[in-house]
């Protein structure tokens, strides 16, 4: 080809550069154009998740409660409405999935029975264990407004009243222990609030 | 113990090839023999393992301090690109006759798909640079046990004349897919 | 070449898929569901037909030597647009294609059209070729999630063509090399018979 | 009884069907006209010294072998040369022969004619190995291979110990039984003489368990004094091989690739040993042998004392004919012989039997695909994968064949006759044997 | 401007002032270029990969022709005898020379030992493999030089150019054939041989090469050539040449003037695709069609319309 | 005259044939599917039916259509895989999945490499394993065993295997000593002769090994594979009972549940996935059943024998290079006696 | 696997530049990628034909364009993968896990692993004529003894 530059150094490195130049001006723009989009993005997320699973609030603060079972704590939102507090929500995980962690986001109204409950992540087979989802099944549904104090929080095997999805016990009770994590935490952290 | 769940983690339970779909190209496409396929994995822990430790620092002591994160990708393709090819050019120029021994013994060893990955990765599970390097060679390994696992059955397959259909890339897909099915066998390990 | 068949010849004759066996990684990967390989080939279209345009816009420029490092900033360029755009605007798909996205990057067929062809056509010629290899490509991937979702879970695009689920194999990783194994040998069947 | 030897890996127990096993040996009449194939041996043939017209006496020379593995021949009757021409070999090739129209079955002068045993005078051993020469042996065992080069041992090595092979484990054949039992005292004279000509102290007679009438009557010409002893084997094929009759006798591996001297063995037949006594003993040239004629459907199955040259159909004439519905005519035992496309083939020194195959049993059975069952590796006495061999060869892949050491099978057949599937496994390796020892020609 | 922009353009321009240093090396060390010819030549070749040309496939053959252009200034041997004279064309005008034409070659079988001149005397049961059969015995028609009917040659073939006839049991090689050679090499008994196609496709030879005397010959096959030298004295052009019994048309001198054809007393010679000469040939169905019509199938030999003994 | 027939030596052949061995196996199993038959009823039937006609006719249709070989149904080997695909199946299962596990082990694991002999996994297992992957819910409901003639309850009740128990129990904090205790676990007994929850040909170990010394005794098999398979499971799952009997199971347990005798006589011997030769067997049989164990204690699932098979198969090449036969002039023993 | 060391690896090529003493060969990527469409690119960064010199005994036999087959020992491939890549593979990371048990900061170590990598290589080159000599090549004409088999009914 005629116009073809040749190989010499001062060719490489000019062209080069002039490419890395136009794509760097060119990637930082997009980069700037599509920032706020992503933040956006990111927010929506959570806000969605949280909205799902809070009764109505329109205020947010994040707190950080010990949680019931180790020493470490976890993230729960408390949502307010007009100041007052209409519930909590509270990012909590198992480790006893089939496939792995789960992780996911429990809603309690302020008697402590369950709003809702949000599968952030997990690693459970399709078709089994990702029943708990809630747009793969109804399973969910169960726990909706019941109130771990009368409701036990372990899978029938286990001797609770959770029933397990159909051939994912395991799935089942990694839920069901997340959601009594989050449970418990709130319930200590309410019994520490009242004794202060 | 932490070392040894990744690596039983990324060699028999998550394998690159055949649970995270990474460096399938060289899988399929590559000799059936088996000294070949141990060479070749040899050549792949190097290369991913180096890319790692790079690419790590660079992420850590570049794009994060100056929250380019976003220029990742381009970052450590052109990482990645520039240190194969600069181990390519020092071997040739340092010992020839090693250079010339590499290019009889091995095919290409680049597994681009792998060595992004995997550097990749290391960088979205948050480890430190100890734990990415034991990421990255366990993953390694994970490709070079299955790549001579799967130039064993290859060989065999050659032998046996499969049906013309099937010959070449379908039946190894197929075979691999056997594969993956038999190392599901594993999943719960860790 | 006229650019119809130019266009055609990335569908079925030149696959590069089903018939190069080019790009099997994310072929494999993303291919859950027909949905998500419709995503994937899109993305991977766009970047291929763009990255095609402008490297046949600047083949000239580019000495021979550094021609492969241009083509790769060029296209990394693309897939971090891809990128960036697709977690702002789409960040569900973007979550499911994970790892993936980046991994466009290494897609053996969009340097090998680089490489192929755009460095050495002119710039609707590469256009056309981007787009016709993108859409082989989706379409490829959009036969085989649709595929392996309706054998795995009986449904298509989301759509539950039979109550319950079929086959779960073929959501996982053994399913996805059994399913593409014999696509690409029904695919040499058909390329035959046509 | 006390466990008797045998060789270690390997070997089938084909039905042994040794149906002549108590027919004395007969001599055959001369036929009118002898076909004698120049290529008689393993090697470069013979040159003729006579020409059309010429009259020879039984026992003259007529071609000399010029190169180092060639063999002698001789006229095995007397009569006038008709012409030398092509004729068709066992494998239906046309080859080089000498035609002789006999007239007379008078020895040539210098010959001891009588059936008297000399035990004395040994001569000594270069001239045993001259006469030897002289006569034309080559080994009887099948191979043909001219028994003075055996006997020839290479500067370096140093043979210990003669073995004799009087395994005849080939299924149906019976010649070396009966040679054993007729010839006992010839033999054990060919030995003491074979001994000699390598410089032996010890010879070792193996004899499969399934003749005892032979054990017994070699038992009762051997003793300490003449170093030679009978050793019962248990039965089993392919302990003829001579690799194996080692392994058995001696506990010896004779190394990939190399000759039985390796490990100071000569090994030879019985009717090498017998023919060896005629030549040194009595200045005969071997110009008969014993050819076992067998059949299940033959009407008398039989062992013939045969002149070379004698065509197949007169044997089978002298056996009862050749029943109706034979399918396959065999020169050679069951395990090894060769299938032949006509009777009209000249019996040559190495042939030991001819067997005649009904049609049921001369069809193979379909092949089916190798279901990897490991059996013809179990069985091959040379510790191959014949699945493997067979399939390399199929596909020409000689440089593996190489490696898998195709060039160590001893084409004994127990891999074919053992597959369940019915694969030509033997008729795969010995494509592959072919191919691979051209490519060893040129790589050299 | 903002620190994104700035860092972005900073650390791309850093890794591309590197990646351009290494490379520049790259370029030094590995200072081979591959030529941009070997695309177009490759562009050109039929892909076929048969290694016709005496290389392992299209592309190596390119390189070769290729490195010869620059060097040499001329293809020498270089053929492709797939694509014959045409591609051969069309590579020398991209490497700038030329190429004198070459005869277009063929595949031709020269036996005529079928089931019906050379009937089975026995039965073959083995593999079916002409390499092993060879090594084994003569053939079941008993003609030690004849086809063995296997069909070695056909599974060499990978242009199907070359097929069993059942009613012969003898391969038939058709316009398909693109002289590579692969028959030549697979068939044990050396009975195919590349010959001028001939013009307009015609071409006349030796349908055997059975080297025996006329008696034992015909004794195992009614068309073997029985050396009786009728035909070389007949020949007005010398081509034809006699040596072990045996009769050869050297392709380069005969003009086909079928003289010989006429005068072989057993029809070993052979003539293809001639116009049909009054009674003396038969043609099979598949042969009426005039010469240079579109039937696939070689016109082959007189076929007599005997009963054809196939087991 | 009839003409003489020209091949190669040999020119006679043991008789023995690849479907003389295949119906050997066929017989060597009716002890186990009598065993079945008993337990589970026609449900046991049904299944076996289902696997065996469709495995048929998938190959039949494979060869007829696609494949357009000679037809080799009658070898035999279709019918054993489709027994063994039963006996790898709970009682309970629809039989549409029996047919589609049928139609992948014969389409897939086998006709896709070419058919009997070429297939590099056992087809069988490989159907086994897609089947517990696609249908876990059917494919982990055992029916409780109920033999025939016997006085229990008419329908079918479905509970889980020993090992299933066992394993949900221990994982549920449960010691194992009140797991094998517990009143749904069957005695060692039951276990022996089959009256446990488990698929078709799995519970009854007895009627298993009947049928291995048949195939010993025809020599179809070689008695140290499976031998290997149950030694190593025995002292590899005893090694860790011993180090914590509140945790894992006694190597008795393991040994008679989970259809690991079943795997071990049957499944692994299956001469055309596994190795040649007999130290190669043994490697084989080492793998298999230290992978048994190595799932069954800290994998998900509870059983596994079939993954073990399947993954061992996977180094039968390997194995098979790595251990040839001894070839004959490798022991050059020069001062044997003489 | 007993007899692995002696095994022969061999690599087609052609040669491209003949010397006194040495040959240049141009050795093609193996069979799968040599037959890909897109062998020329699929790897960006690594060169699919790669030049090896050759010094063997006839180097005059060998004319430019020549279709050679190279061949070297197995064990000298599996050396030179152990020299190439094992070794200094193992070199870095031993640095790094070293210097990080020691307590240095992750950035420290990294880059002096880094470094002692090109140390090594450093003294890779200083014992190259050393190294050199342990590698040995043949270069032989094509051989074609490979052909074709006829399909039939058994296997
Ligand atoms: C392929 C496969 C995937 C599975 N995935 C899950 C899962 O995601 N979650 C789960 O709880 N059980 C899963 N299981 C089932 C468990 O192994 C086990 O059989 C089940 O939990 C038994 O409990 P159940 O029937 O009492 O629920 C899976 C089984 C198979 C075969
Ligand atoms: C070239 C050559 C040289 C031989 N030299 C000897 C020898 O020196 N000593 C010996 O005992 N046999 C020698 N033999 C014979 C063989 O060992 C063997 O006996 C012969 O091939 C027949 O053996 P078989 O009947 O077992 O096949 C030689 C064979 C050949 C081909
Ligand atoms: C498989 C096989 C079986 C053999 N069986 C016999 C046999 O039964 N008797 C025998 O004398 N030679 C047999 N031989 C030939 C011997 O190997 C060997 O050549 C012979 O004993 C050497 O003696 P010779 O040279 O005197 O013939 C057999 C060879 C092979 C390969
Ligand atoms: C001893 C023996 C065991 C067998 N085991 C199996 C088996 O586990 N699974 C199977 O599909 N076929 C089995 N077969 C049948 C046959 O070998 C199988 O279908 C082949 O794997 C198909 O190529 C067996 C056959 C025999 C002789
Ligand atoms: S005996 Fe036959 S079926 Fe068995 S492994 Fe050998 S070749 Fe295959
Ligand atoms: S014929 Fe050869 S491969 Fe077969 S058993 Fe005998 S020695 Fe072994
Ligand atoms: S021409 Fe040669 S290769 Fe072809 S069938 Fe005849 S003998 Fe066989
Ligand atoms: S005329 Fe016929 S038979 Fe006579 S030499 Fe010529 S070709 Fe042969
Ligand atoms: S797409 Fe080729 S290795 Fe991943």
């Amino acid at each position: 080809m005629a116009g073809k530059k040749e190989s010499n150094f001062i060719n490489m490195f000019t062209s080069l550069l002039v490419i890395s130049f136009v794509a760097g001006i060119s990637l930082g723009s997009v980069y700037n154009l599509t920032k706020a989009p992503i933040a956006a993005a990111a927010a929506k997320k959570m806000e969605d998740a949280l909205r799902l699973v809070l009764p109505d609030f329109d205020s947010i603060q994040p707190i950080k409660l010990k949680s019931a079972f180790e020493p470490d704590s976890l993230l729960v939102f408390q949502g307010f409405q007009n100041g007052q507090l209409t519930g909590w929500a509270v990012k909590t995980w198992s480790k006893k999935g089939f496939g792995g962690e789960v992780n996911l986001i429990a809603g309690f109204k302020p008697d402590g029975s369950i709003k809702n409950i949000s599968v952030l992540d997990h690693k459970e087979t399709p078709g089994l264990g990702d029943k708990m989802q809630a747009s793969k099944s109804d399973w969910y549904r169960q726990f909706l407004d019941k109130n771990p104090a009368d409701f036990r929080l372990k899978v029938k095997k286990d001797g609770g009243d959770v029933d397990a999805i159909t051939a994912a016990t395991i799935s089942s009770r990694a839920f069901t222990e997340a959601v009594d994590r989050a449970w418990q935490t709130i319930e200590n952290a309410k019994k520490e609030g009242g004794n202060e | 113990m932490e070392y040894i769940i990744i690596i039983i983690s990324a060699v028999f339970v998550n394998n690159i090839v055949l649970a995270q779909f990474l460096g399938i190209c060289p899988f399929i496409g590559v000799s059936n023999k088996i000294p070949t396929a141990l060479g070749m994995s040899g050549a792949v822990l190097f290369v991913i393992t180096l890319a790692t430790i790079v690419t790590w620092l660079v992420q850590v002591y570049v794009l994060n301090p100056l929250g380019i994160q976003f220029l990742q990708t381009i970052a450590f393709i052109l990482i990645i690109a520039g240190l194969v090819q600069m181990v390519e050019i020092i071997l040739k120029k340092l010992s020839p006759g090693l250079y010339s021994a590499l290019g009889v013994f091995l095919p290409l060893i680049t597994t681009n798909c792998a060595v992004l990955g995997v550097a990749i990765l290391t960088i979205q599970k948050d480890f430190n640079l100890i734990h990415g390097v034991v990421f990255a060679i366990a993953n390694s390994l994970g490709f070079g046990f299955a790549l001579v696992l799967f130039a064993g059955i290859r060989e065999h397959i050659e032998i046996m004349e499969v049906p013309e259909g099937m010959k070449g890339v379908p039946i190894a897909l197929v075979t691999a897919g056997i594969l993956a099915l038999a190392f599901m066998g594993f999943s719960g390990l860790v | 070449m006229n650019q119809i068949q130019n266009f055609t010849k990335g569908l079925l004759k030149e696959n590069p898929i089903l018939v190069q066996v080019l790009g099997t990684c994310p072929t494999l990967g993303v291919t859950t569901s027909a949905f998500n390989g419709l995503g994937m080939g899109l993305a991977t279209t766009f970047v291929l037909t763009m990255s095609n345009i402008v490297i046949s816009l600047v083949r000239d420029f580019i000495p021979d030597k550094v021609r492969i490092p241009a083509f790769i900033v060029i296209i990394a360029s693309f897939v971090t647009v891809v990128e960036l755009v697709m977690q702002g605007f789409l960040p569900a798909l973007y979550e499911q294609l994970g790892l993936f996205i980046p991994l466009i990057v290494v897609n053996c067929i969009v340097l090998g059209r680089a490489e192929a062809f755009a460095s050495k056509n002119k710039p609707f010629s590469s256009m056309i070729d981007g787009l016709g290899m993108g859409f082989g490509f989706a379409l490829a991937l959009t036969v085989l999630g649709s595929i392996r979702e309706f054998l795995g879970s009986g449904a298509v695009f989301n759509v539950k063509i039979i109550p319950g689920d079929l086959m779960l194999v073929f959501i996982l990783a053994p399913g996805a090399f059994i399913a593409l194994g014999y696509l690409i040998a029904i695919t040499r069947k058909l390329k035959d018979h046509i | 009884m006390m466990k008797l030897a045998t060789f270690r890996i390997g070997g089938v127990h084909p039905p042994e069907n040794k149906l002549s096993a108590n027919e004395p040996i007969i001599r055959l009449p001369l036929p009118k006209q002898l076909v004698i194939p120049l290529s008689q041996n393993l090697g470069a043939a013979p040159k003729p010294v006579v020409k059309k017209g010429d009259e020879v006496k039984k026992g003259q020379l007529i071609a000399r072998g010029e190169a180092f593995i060639s063999a002698n021949l001789h006229a095995p009757a007397s009569g006038k040369i008709a012409k030398i021409d092509d004729a068709v070999d066992s494998s239906g090739y046309r080859r080089m022969a000498i035609f002789l129209d006999v007239t007379d079955d008078e020895w040539m002068e210098g010959i001891d004619s009588t059936d008297e045993l000399i035990h004395q005078n040994l001569p000594s051993s270069e001239v045993i190995r001259e006469r030897i020469k002289e006569a034309g042996i080559v080994g009887m065992g099948g191979a043909a291979f001219p028994t003075h080069v055996k006997m020839m041992i290479p500067e370096e090595k140093k043979a210990e110990v003669l073995l004799i092979n009087g395994v005849e484990c080939e299924p149906y054949l019976t010649s070396d039984h009966r040679l054993m039992l007729e010839k006992t005292q010839e033999i054990i004279l060919g030995i003491r003489i074979l001994m000699k000509a390598i410089d032996v102290k010890r010879a070792l007679i193996g004899v499969e368990n399934n003749k005892p009438d032979a054990i017994n009557r070699l038992q009762q010409f051997c003793n300490a004094d003449n170093g030679i002893e009978v050793h019962a084997l248990k039965v089993k094929y392919p302990q003829g091989g001579e690799k194996q009759l080692i392994k058995a006798l001696l506990g010896r591996e004779v190394p990939s690739g190399k000759l039985p001297i390796e490990v100071g063995c000569v090994v030879s037949n019985v009717g090498t040993a017998f023919a060896v006594y005629e030549a040194v003993q009595k200045n005969r040239p071997l110009i008969e042998r014993v050819v076992t004629v067998t059949g299940k459907k033959l009407t008398k199955p039989s062992n013939f004392l045969v002149r070379i040259g004698t065509p197949m159909s007169a044997l089978i004439e002298a056996a009862g004919g050749m029943p109706v519905d034979t399918g396959k005519i065999v020169n050679g035992g069951p395990m090894m012989g060769k299938a032949l496309p006509t009777t009209d083939i000249p019996i040559t020194k190495g042939s030991s039997g001819v067997l005649l195959v009904d049609q049921s049993e001369s069809r193979r059975s379909t092949p089916n695909t190798c279901i990897r069952c490991a059996r013809c590796v179990t069985v091959c006495p040379m510790g191959l994968e014949p699945y493997l061999l067979a399939r390399i060869s199929k596909l020409s892949l000689v440089e593996r064949a190489e490696k898998e050491r195709i060039m160590d099978c001893i084409e004994c057949g127990s891999c074919q006759y053992t597959c369940p599937s019915a694969l030509p496994l033997l008729d795969y390796i010995r494509l592959g044997k072919q191919r691979t020892a051209s490519y060893l020609r040129n790589r050299k | 401007m903002n620190d994104i922009l700035l860092f972005t353009l900073l650390t791309l321009c850093l890794l591309a002032i590197v990646l351009a240093v290494v490379l520049y090396f790259v370029a030094q060390k590995f200072k081979v270029i591959e030529d941009p010819k070997i695309d177009l030549v490759e562009d050109v070749l039929p892909k076929a990969n048969c290694g016709g040309c005496g290389f392992p496939g299209c592309r190596n053959f390119a390189e070769v022709t290729v490195k010869a252009a620059n060097e040499n200034n001329s293809l020498g041997d270089l053929n492709c005898p797939v694509g014959g004279n045409e591609v051969m064309k069309q590579v020398a005008s991209i490497l700038g020379l030329e190429v004198q034409e070459k005869d277009p070659l063929i595949a031709v079988v020269r036996c005529n030992g079928s089931f019906a001149h050379s009937p089975a005397k026995v039965r073959f049961d083995g593999p079916a493999s002409c390499a092993f059969a060879h090594q084994l015995f003569a053939g079941e028609g008993g003609c030690q030089y004849g086809c063995l009917g296997l069909g070695d040659c056909v599974a060499s073939c990978i242009f199907d150019a070359i097929h069993m006839d059942a009613t012969t049991g003898l391969p038939v090689v058709n316009d398909l054939c693109t002289a590579c050679g692969a028959c030549v090499k697979a068939c044990p008994r050396g009975i195919i041989e590349l010959r001028s196609k001939g013009k307009k496709d015609r071409r006349i030879f030796v349908s055997c090469i059975n080297k025996e005397k006329g008696g034992p010959a015909k004794k195992n096959c009614e068309a073997a050539c029985i050396g009786c030298s009728k035909c070389q004295q007949v020949c007005p052009h010398d081509a034809i040449v006699m040596a072990n019994n045996l009769a050869y048309i050297d392709f380069v001198k005969c003009k086909l003037c079928r003289k010989c054809v006429e005068v072989c007393p057993t029809d070993a010679i052979h003539e293809i695709n001639f116009p049909p000469r009054k009674p003396k040939l038969e043609y099979t169905e598949t042969n009426t069609q005039p010469p240079g019509g579109h039937d696939r199938l070689e016109k082959v030999q007189p076929v007599q319309n005997k009963t054809v003994d196939i087991e | 005259m009839n003409k003489l027939v020209i091949s190669g030596s040999p020119h006679i052949h043991d008789h023995d044939s690849v479907s003389k061995i295949m119906y050997t196996v066929v017989l060597a199993m009716i002890p186990a599917m009598l065993a079945s038959f008993w337990f589970f009823g026609f449900d046991s039937l049904r299944v076996m039916l289902v696997a065996v006609i469709s495995a048929l006719l998938m190959e039949w249709a494979t060869q007829k259509f696609l494949l357009k070989g000679p037809l080799t149904i009658n070898d035999g080997s279709a019918v054993v895989s489709g027994i063994l695909l039963a006996f790898n199946l709970p009682a309970g299962i629809p039989s549409w999945m029996v047919v589609a596990g049928a139609f992948v082990m014969i389409g897939v694991a086998k006709m896709t490499f070419g058919g009997l002999g070429k297939n590099p996994f056992n087809p069988a297992l490989v159907g086994r394993v897609f089947m517990l992957i696609s249908f876990p819910v059917e494919m982990t409901k055992w029916p409780v065993p109920r033999p025939l003639f016997a006085t229990r309850l008419a329908d079918a009740i479905t509970g889980p295997t020993a090992l299933g128990l066992f394993k949900e129990g221990v994982d549920a904090g449960q010691s194992a000593q009140t797991m094998l205790h517990a009143s749904q676990m069957p005695t060692e007994i039951a276990r022996f002769f089959g009256e446990m929850g488990g698929s078709l040909g799995e519970v009854s170990a007895i009627a298993i090994l009947l049928g291995g010394a048949y195939m010993v005794y025809k020599k179809v098999i070689d008695w140290q594979l499976p031998l290997s398979i149950l030694l190593t499971a025995f002292l590899f799952s005893g090694l860790f009972y011993l180090i914590n009997p509140a945790v894992y199971a006694p190597p008795m347990f393991h040994l008679l549940t989970g259809g690991l005798i079943l795997g071990a006589v049957f499944m692994a011997t299956d001469m055309v996935t596994s190795p040649m030769t007999i130290k190669g067997k043994v490697v084989f049989g080492v793998g298999i059943g230290l992978l048994t164990v190595t799932i069954r204690l800290w994998g998900s699932y509870p059983e596994g024998i079939s993954f073990a098979i399947l993954i061992m198969n996977a180094f039968t090449p390997l194995i098979n290079k790595a251990f040839k036969p001894k070839r004959f002039g490798s022991d050059v023993l020069k001062t044997a006696k003489i | 696997m007993t007899n692995l060391p002696k095994e022969i690896v061999k690599h087609p090529g052609v040669v491209v530049k003949t010397g006194p003493d040495e040959v240049e060969v141009m050795i093609l990527a193996q069979s799968a990628c040599a037959a890909c469409h897109a062998k020329g690119v699929c790897t960006m960064a690594d060169m699919k034909e790669k030049m090896v010199k050759i010094k063997p005994e006839n180097s005059q036999h060998f004319s430019v364009g020549q279709q050679v087959v190279v061949s070297m020992k197995q064990s000298m491939g599996l050396k030179a993968v152990l020299l190439g890549y094992i070794l200094p593979f193992v070199v870095m990371v031993f640095t790094l896990a070293g210097l990080i048990g020691m307590g240095f900061s992750e950035g420290k170590a990294g880059l002096t692993s880094l470094l002692v990598l090109v140390f090594y290589y450093v003294l890779l080159f200083i014992f190259r004529s050393f190294i050199e000599k342990s590698f040995e090549f043949t270069v032989s004409e094509i051989d074609s003894v490979q052909n074709p088999e006829p399909e039939n009914l058994c296997f």
